[in-house]
């Protein structure tokens, strides 16, 4: 009788466990393609084992894609997090304005980002968009926002912020209202200012909240597509072009299906490596955060 | 008699941890069995394992002479309250109480169930509650709720964890004297877990004390105070606690402490030069009474109510005793005495090693 | 309840099957691949007389892509099934993400299209793989196609753009039929009248008068009365699309080639130092006239830049400054002239085209209601009716170009037809064929961006010609 | 010093309202392009006669863009993902709470690993794959591929609402009598029903707001609003009104989702994040 015990757990996974070979199935078949030449002309394709990373790894426009994702990642993934630590911090003090404004803090990360892309398309553009018009009165009006290589990518980490601050935001928030009072009540007593405080108690206890949502908007930005692609699909230029845009581009639009399965298995390394080194890290930082609320 | 609750040989690790380790375990038809010991030795871990929640790593558990194993926590027919309560937070006191009238194994029809309800709630003083949802009742609440729970069913034993811990004093000491004196507990066989061992000694029939999974001594509470099988469970009972004064054997199988001040002859079964501990407890050293005499000096008194408990020098020793009021009056710091204490009460141990503490020595 | 037993065994089958598919896959090799082509058409399996109500009662899918041909086609859907019997579902994307579309829907090998609407250059992409089906032996079998569709009425240059071997490389005009030309488009250069006349300006006839026109314009017509007026709207957007129209025409008039082709061998060409120099003084010419984000420019944006006066003039598909033109469609109607546009340095007025075809689904159930579609979408009667009463101009068949009626309405437009005319020899496809078009081209309208963008010339379009040689060679 | 207290404290609410502009202004200019009649989109900015015309033309499908049917698409895929999530994950995320098992602690690693996994790894091979089974453009080919999204979500979460639920109320009711079965459905599942709901409105929007999936595994007949919305990019002339009036609807169940629950929708976020 005790193999029914043993055994019930899984049998409560088994559904779930089916399933999820179900998605593993498709990695899997992914990786094998690598080895291929797979592709719509060549539909019976030939083994030429790790021929499509070499070709990745030597081709220019990988090194391009990959500092642009990077550049990306990073930026986005900065702003969001001093925004959204400032907007929490703001929103903490919870005055009449910030209580009613928290209630709609969620609202940008509600829609979809491939909408917010296209919302901001819309407001960017230099002859009939509305954020033109506004600046008119500063001298501001023809900015071409989208155009140039830089503010093609500064206008892409926007949408980013747009959309993902408040997630950060909310955590950061969410943490505020876990600190324990006594270390405060404590530097009240001893008379320390507000910066002091911040630096000393605030932002060491509360790092691990907002790491855990920097490694997650740092990971997901890396992996950006919806935004760029209703943004400026990857131009002008390469300026854009995100790891995963150039693996739409390389295995949907010219159908080189191995090929373009090859970018995004080295970009899930890459996102894989990055969380590794963040989850040792937040381990750490967190270690850190219980030392100083114990004092 | 017979053996409602046995447990063989009992091993359950989590992880690492051991925290039953081959456990014996034998409750009678109809006890009330106490088992002692503190936090992390694994009264828990018993009460689930007799309960089925837990499925010991080897080893067997026995109700009523029929092996359990492979029998679900629902068909073992025991019922059990949780340190935790583990009240529903989502139903009312009522609704708590109802739960196992509307199971399928206990299932009663309503209005009988109503009846019984009213009965227990009755018994416990809780029947102005029955309405509230469980968060809005105060802890001494939720617990008689919760023992009401187990006692509305009928059950082959009950196994009550730490039942009485979350009570203030006075309670605790009020619910004690109730629950002994429930028809349903004095009937059934219980097995009653609790860290205090006043509480154990007040209600057990017998009592069992636990340590590192295992269980080291198992008795009457006459047994258990007067035999302790070692100095933990000597330390155990008893307060202000036994008296434990390191020294050795002598030649004639006397006591002589480690200083030489105090030579008490006992009658030990031990080499000589073994060291040993004697054990004095404090309200069997009186300040004038027949026995063996030993002289030192007040070193502090502290009244407790109608007696007061004197701590005194012997040597470099101190001691402990608790004397009615009239016979300390005048006795100030520094002041000489005279104790005694009776052959009889002396207890002898192995002196205490890091591993294990020093066992009980016969005497004669 | 009988029906019960073979029900669930059918179902348990098919669930069997499903579940070993993919064992099966990844036993095997997994791959995608068409492993079930039958040799012969399914045209030859039409016989007896043609009849338009063979296949009536069925319903054939389409994927539009959104135009004004479109608009016309969809206006008359109602006498094609008055007159088979057939139902037409559609549906329709914008230019932006249609072919994206087209190319998954056709490679997922599903059908959900039974007809679609591509560009001839298309065919060189979705042949390959099998995904289109040969149109030949459909057009030869007099079961199957009625007489009035009479394919000698065809401009013969258009049938044949849509006829490919297959092999990169190999020129047009031989092997399977792969789409049928349905309307198209030659590459001209458009100019709104007013502003022309304000400022005195004449269209150009050199490459460098045109740059400097366009400088020009953007630099005096916001003062004479043309707010926010630029000099010439040209394509932008990284996509394949912005090279074929004005730029690949200029570039051909500079005699300039995409590819050279030896022994069956290609070999890029869009770094020669003459094709460097050219693509430099086009991105000048965009930076100096062209529009504000021109990196976002597709054919609409330009299209609706000279319509709303915004752009002085249109190098683009003729086309796309007639559906500005005509009366009432903007605010520039009425005030748009047709010039064939800039002649190459020996005088060349090569013209690069774009054929709207129509084509069908090699996979598709439905051949033979697809079929009678495709012949009532690029017969006669359908073609005339949207060419005079809707915008569908430029039209495939000699008999329609030659219509009095159609020929009316077009006198109406300064130029129009003159220009049609000049251009109308020299107009052809002047790409050369090859799977590899889609990635060519767009990595080609990258490099632009980039060279608009202030990099060198001469490296970034090595770097393109480096990276398509391994691609496409 | 008060008066320095109150004029810092009037600046921080200064400052919170300026990212709030910046947070909402784009929402409210949609509304606003959306309202436009398309004669006057190039030449208005603020002021202009409103017409709910870009509206009927979204909802009539009458640009030739089927977009109530994505919207229904999209509701469909996304209930069926997250219900199916729901379906296998609870059970998963209950066992793994209750008991230490073998592969347990794989399980959940490699469903957080799909997390980091770039969307197009699998589309490629789902592609091929669906080409064969004939999933391409299906609802059931959709709810599939959309438990990468929603089944971690699902059971992380979960798994932390069951891991933070103590075990002793189901034993109690084993010892009440009730079966195993009984317990987790009449006393786990009720205690943790705020944790289904929040989680299950998460799941859903993720599921509704996801794009790069049925861009490339749907064509017409299950295409959801995130794609259909983008055709409306583009067209003879650019028609921003119908393009503002197509996000917004394609916006309207996430928002309306967050408006009336944000604070379970804020646990929930909250809760899965922090616990991961």
């Amino acid at each position: 009788m005790g193999w029914r015990l043993t055994l019930r757990p899984y049998v409560l996974i088994v559904p779930a466990l089916l399933l999820t070979c179900g998605i593993l199935y498709p990695f899997g078949l992914g990786l094998y393609y690598t080895l291929f030449d797979f592709s719509a002309s060549k539909p019976q394709p030939d083994m030429v084992r790790f021929e499509n990373y070499e070709t990745v790894f030597t081709q220019e426009a990988f090194w391009n894609s990959a500092w642009v994702t990077v550049l990306y990642a990073v930026g986005a993934a900065a702003v969001e997090t001093v925004l959204g630590v400032a907007v929490a911090l703001l929103l903490h003090r919870s005055t009449i304005v910030g209580r009613v404004l928290e209630k709609i803090l969620i609202l940008p990360l509600m829609i979809a980002p491939v909408i917010a892309a296209i919302i901001w398309k819309l407001m960017l553009q230099p002859s009939v968009g509305v954020i033109n018009y506004l600046l008119k009165p500063f001298g501001l009006g023809g900015v071409q926002w989208t155009d140039t290589p830089t503010g093609a990518l500064l206008s892409s980490i926007a949408v980013d912020v747009w959309v993902y601050t408040p997630f950060v935001a909310i955590l950061a928030l969410a943490g505020l209202r876990s600190l324990p009072t006594s270390p405060f009540e404590a530097a009240a007593v001893d008379g320390a200012g507000w910066w002091y405080t911040f630096r000393r108690l605030t932002l060491p206890m509360l790092w691990p909240y907002v790491l855990v949502a920097v490694i997650f908007r740092f990971m997901d930005s890396l992996k950006v597509f919806d935004i760029i692609y209703a943004l400026t699909e990857g131009g002008p230029g390469d300026s854009t072009v995100v790891l995963q845009i150039r693996a739409y581009l390389e295995a949907i639009r010219f159908q080189r299906y191995s090929f373009g399965i090859s970018y995004t298995i080295v970009l899930w390394a890459v996102v894989y490596l990055a969380a590794m080194v963040l989850v040792k890290h937040l381990g750490k930082i967190q270690r850190k955060a219980a030392e100083v609320a114990a004092k | 008699m017979s053996t409602a609750i046995a447990l063989r040989g009992i091993r359950k690790t989590y992880g690492k941890n051991t925290a039953l380790d081959g456990l014996e375990l034998d409750v009678a038809e109809g006890e009330f069995f106490c088992l002692l010991g503190p936090s992390g030795a694994g009264k828990t871990t018993t009460l689930k394992t007799v309960a089925g929640l837990e499925q010991p790593d080897a080893g067997t558990v026995e109700l009523d002479g029929k092996d359990m194993r492979g029998v679900e926590p629902y068909d073992r027919g025991v019922a059990m309250c949780f340190e935790s309560y583990a009240l529903y937070p989502h139903k009312s006191a009522y609704d708590n109480l109802a739960s196992p009238l509307r199971s399928p194994r206990h299932r009663l029809p309503a209005a009988q169930a109503r009846e019984r309800i009213g009965e227990i709630a009755e018994l416990l003083g809780i029947s102005a509650l029955l309405d509230r949802p469980v968060g809005r009742l105060s802890n001494g609440q939720r617990q008689r709720v919760a023992l009401g729970r187990v006692l509305v069913r009928p059950a082959r034993a009950f196994l009550l964890d730490e039942p009485l811990s979350h009570l203030d004093a006075k309670l605790r000491q009020q619910m004690r004297a109730e629950l002994k004196a429930i028809g349903a507990v004095q009937r059934t066989t219980t097995l009653y877990v609790t860290h205090d061992s006043v509480e154990a000694l007040a209600l057990g029939d017998r009592i069992g004390v636990i340590r590192d999974g295992r269980l080291v001594q198992t008795g009457t509470r006459e047994e258990i105070w007067y035999r302790p099988s070692d100095t933990e469970v000597a330390r155990a009972f008893g307060r202000p606690r036994i008296n434990l004064l390191p020294g050795v054997v002598t030649q004639d199988g006397g006591f002589r402490s480690a200083d030489g001040t105090i030579e008490l002859p006992v009658g030990a079964q031990a080499a000589p030069g073994t060291d040993v501990l004697i054990g004095l407890r404090p309200r069997d050293i009186t300040l004038h009474g027949p026995g063996h005499e030993l002289t030192g000096t007040v070193y502090v008194t502290e009244v407790l109510g109608r007696s007061v408990e004197v701590t005194v020098r012997l040597g470099e020793q101190q001691v402990s005793l608790v004397a009615p009021r009239s016979d300390t009056t005048g006795l100030r710091p520094d002041d000489p005495v005279r104790l005694s204490v009776r052959p009889e009460n002396l207890l002898l141990f192995e002196a205490d090693r890091p591993e294990r503490p020093g066992r009980r020595i016969e005497t004669r | 309840m009988d029906m019960h037993v073979p029900d669930r065994r059918r179902f348990l089958a098919l669930t069997a099957a499903a579940a070993a598919t993919p064992l099966l896959a990844a036993c095997g090799a997994g791959f995608g691949g068409d492993d079930n082509k039958s040799d012969g058409s399914a045209a030859d399996d039409v016989t007896g007389s043609f009849d338009w109500k063979r296949e009536k009662g069925t319903t054939v899918k389409a994927l539009l892509n959104k135009h004004p041909y479109t608009d016309a086609l969809i206006a008359d859907l109602k006498s094609f099934t008055e007159k088979t019997g057939i139902k037409v579902e559609y549906d329709v994307f914008p230019e932006d993400n249609y072919f994206d579309k087209l190319t998954v829907d056709l490679s997922s090998g599903r059908a959900s299209y039974d007809v679609f609407m591509l560009g001839a250059y298309m065919v060189w992409q979705y042949g390959p793989p099998g995904w289109l089906e040969d149109l030949g032996p459909w057009m030869r079998n007099s079961s199957a196609t009625g007489a009035e569709w009479d394919q000698a009425d065809f401009f013969p240059n258009l049938l044949q753009a849509d006829q490919w071997s297959l092999k990169a490389g190999a020129p047009l005009g031989q092997g399977g039929q792969y789409a049928l030309p349905w309307g198209w488009e030659t590459n001209v250069v458009a100019y709104n009248t007013d502003v022309f006349t304000k400022l005195g300006l004449k269209p150009a006839e050199t490459f460098d008068e045109l740059r400097e026109l366009s400088g020009t314009i953007k630099r005096k017509a916001p003062g004479a009365g043309f707010d926010g007026m630029y000099g010439i709207a040209v394509r932008g957007s990284r996509s394949w699309a912005t090279i074929h129209p004005g730029f690949m025409t200029m570039y051909a008039r500079n005699g300039l080639r995409d590819f050279t082709v030896q022994g069956g061998k290609l070999t890029p060409a869009m770094n020669t130092p003459e094709a460097v120099a050219f693509t430099e003084d086009w991105a000048g010419m965009v930076k100096q006239g062209g529009p504000p984000s021109w990196t976002s420019y597709t054919w609409y944006q330009c299209s609706s830049d000279l319509g709303a006066k915004k752009a002085g003039m249109l190098f683009d598909a003729d086309t796309a400054a007639y559906f500005q033109a005509v009366e009432g469609a903007s605010p520039a109607s009425g005030k748009i002239a047709f010039h064939p546009g800039p002649k190459g340095p020996d005088g060349s007025l090569a013209t690069n085209m774009w054929i709207w075809s129509l084509g069908m689904n090699a996979k598709s159930k439905k051949k033979s209601a697809s079929w009678l579609f495709l012949q009532w979408a690029t017969g006669k009667e359908h073609l005339l009716k949207s060419a005079i009463t809707h915008n569908h101009i430029d039209p495939v068949r000699k008999s329609i170009a030659d219509d009095a009626a159609y020929k009316n309405k077009m006198k109406n437009l300064p130029g129009f037809i003159e220009t049609f005319e000049t251009v109308v020899d020299q107009t052809k496809i002047q790409f050369t064929p090859q799977a590899q078009f889609f990635d060519a081209t767009t990595s080609w309208a990258a490099a632009l961006q980039e060279i608009y963008g202030g990099q060198g010339a001469e490296s970034v379009l090595d770097g393109l010609a480096g990276d398509l040689a391994d691609k496409v060679g | 010093m008060t008066l320095r207290k109150r004029l810092s404290g009037w600046l921080a609410d200064a400052a919170l309202i300026l990212y709030f502009v910046f947070a909402l202004f784009p929402i409210a200019w949609m509304v606003i392009l959306s309202l436009k009649p398309t004669n006057q989109l190039f030449s208005t900015y603020f002021s202009f006669s409103p017409t709910l015309d870009g509206y009927r033309t979204v909802l009539g499908d009458s640009e030739g863009i089927p977009f109530v049917r994505f919207f229904v698409n999209s509701l469909v895929v996304s209930l069926g993902a997250v219900a199916l999530s729901l379906l296998v994950g609870l059970p998963a995320a209950y066992a793994s709470a209750r008991w230490r098992f073998k592969g347990s602690e794989n399980l959940m690693f490699t469903l957080l690993s799909f997390r980091f996994a770039p969307e197009l790894t699998v589309i490629i091979p789902l592609f091929v794959l669906y080409q064969k089974l004939g999933l391409f453009d299906t609802y059931v080919g959709m709810v599939w591929v959309l438990q990468l999204v929603t089944l971690p979500l699902i059971v992380w979460i979960m798994r932390s609402y069951f891991a933070d639920l103590t075990p002793e109320l189901e034993q109690a009711a084993l010892l009440d009598g009730y079966s195993r079965k009984q317990a987790f459905f009449k006393v786990a599942i009720p205690l943790v029903k705020p944790g289904i709901a929040a989680v299950s409105l998460l799941a859903f929007i993720f599921a509704w707001n996801n794009f790069v999936f049925p861009l490339i595994l749907t064509s017409n007949e299950a295409q959801t609003v995130t794609v259909g919305a983008l055709s409306f990019l583009g067209g003879d002339r650019p028609k921003y009104n119908l393009t503002a009036a197509a996000a917004l609807v394609s916006v309207v169940p996430p928002l309306l989702l967050a408006l009336t629950i944000q604070r379970y929708l804020v646990r929930g976020l909250s809760f899965g994040a922090v616990k991961s």
